[in-house]
């Protein structure tokens, strides 16, 4: 992979909840053909998936007939997701979670996406919810080449 | 996901298969709040085939675990996978359940 | 499912075959997610992955740094996929495999998109090749439901 | 995709796992292809872990037959799925390829 090479890759499903699946499903195919390390697949898995729930339950309102669009934008030194919604404006910046000493249900998502990404950004633009979401990637992690499997590159063939 | 009950001489065994997410969790919560409601006590979930738990799954599992409370019910959780595992200790609740290795450890005393 | 209902929902990747494996997997998982019978599924996958493949040789001429673009439109009634690239003008359309008794690699692409879908479509529209597939559902071969697997239905929870 | 080959009494056999599309049938081409120009027979498929299967993958087998049958050499493939043979039949290949349903009877004469 050239470090300039960016790999763009996204996937727009329905804004109901049995949609879900797939997006981890895409994430993990993506994360895996760019040879991440698979605890940080898990963690963006979870990250995404959480601030997903979140724009269904908030931008949208739990109305299941939308859309939710997300992208990855992925170079050598770090991962960007981007996940769009044109649900109410609905930032979850300034939210917390729960305190984590405090049990009770809920309050958990934001922790879980705060625990995957180094920086979480928001912009509206137009009508759109634009949650950006960035994992930086350290070089020394992202080579664990196993043997035995064949291995796959951005740039095999050309 | 898969929810599988299964009766033993005290309480009820629970296996979960799949993933545990917003979709799936109402199914587990609907389990587990009808359990609770009678009251049931131990309650044994093996998560041995549970391959993806989202927090919506550990605010159902936080949930069960507060109505058991009310009536001093034992909440038991084993098989956790290494993933699963470090969400329950991420989420400091590693420490507030019952968890245990294998599912025989968590049957001790049923 | 409602029968006005329409799912949808895309995939965008780049135009490396590499990728390819995500749009299978991104089809398998969104055609089981909406009860279709696994044979439609396996012929789908086999049509789209075949279209795509013929993207990346003809439409971009094995420039992998393009990317393809493979939206699902699902009613009652019909599947529709449409396939899209920004390559050179290229329509399969007027193509035909080879004869299938004669015994030689290759040409056999277009066989497989045909046995898929009961109706081919091509537009060009700006600088995108647009490929429009439409397969027919029987309604009979709809509902198998299996016992013991979760339901799964678009307006669960509604 | 995977591929592991064996040396047998006679020949060799190749065992592919997984998906064989545009962008794995390359390697697979890679084997047949060393192996079809030192004139190796019989050679052995098997394609029992073979979860997918494109016009490539066939393209490929249908080359590495063309150049076995300048030196008279037996192409086998065995332990084909139901989706995989059906590929076979509907390319009209079914015939054309000496299909066995398992790697003992293809092995057969080794
Ligand atoms: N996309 C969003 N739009 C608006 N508010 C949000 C969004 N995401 C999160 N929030 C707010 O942040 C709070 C914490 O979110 P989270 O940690 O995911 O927990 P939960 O959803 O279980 O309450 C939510 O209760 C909600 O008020
Ligand atoms: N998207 C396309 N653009 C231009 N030509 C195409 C396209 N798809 C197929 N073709 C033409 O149709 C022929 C048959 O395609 P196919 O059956 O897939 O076999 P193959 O790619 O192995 O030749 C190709 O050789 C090519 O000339």
């Amino acid at each position: 992979m050239n470090s300039k090479t960016k790999h763009i890759a996204s996937i727009t499903i329905p804004s109901h909840p049995m949609y879900l699946s797939m997006i981890r499903a895409f994430i993990e195919k993506l994360l895996l053909l760019i040879d991440t390390p698979p605890s940080v697949i898990e963690d963006i898995k979870s990250g995404v998936d959480e601030a997903c729930s979140n724009v269904i339950k908030y931008a949208y309102n739990h109305d299941y007939t939308k859309s939710i669009k997300v992208s990855f934008n992925c170079s050598r030194s770090e991962i960007t997701v981007t996940i769009e919604d044109e649900g109410a404006f609905s930032s979850c910046l300034d939210f917390k979670g729960r305190d984590l000493s405090e049990v009770r249900p809920g309050g958990l998502g934001i922790h879980f996406i705060k625990k995957a990404f180094d920086k979480i950004d928001f912009k509206r633009v137009d009508d759109t919810n634009r949650l950006i979401l960035i994992r930086k990637i350290k070089k020394t992690t992202m080579k664990p080449k196993k043997k035995g499997r064949q291995k796959i590159r951005s740039n095999k063939g050309k | 996901m898969k929810i599988t009950t299964e009766d033993i001489p005290k309480g009820k065994l629970i296996m979960i298969s799949g993933e545990i997410d917003m979709h799936t969790s109402p199914a587990l919560r609907d389990v587990l709040m009808k359990l609770t409601k009678k009251k049931v006590t131990p309650i044994i979930v093996d998560l041995l085939e549970v391959s993806y738990m989202d927090s919506s799954a550990i605010a159902t599992f936080v949930e069960a675990l507060k109505n058991m409370m009310s009536y001093k019910g034992s909440l038991r959780l084993c098989n956790l996978s290494q993933r699963v595992s470090e969400i329950f200790t991420f989420a400091k609740l590693n420490k507030i359940f019952e968890i245990y290795k294998t599912r025989e450890d968590a049957l001790k005393n049923c």
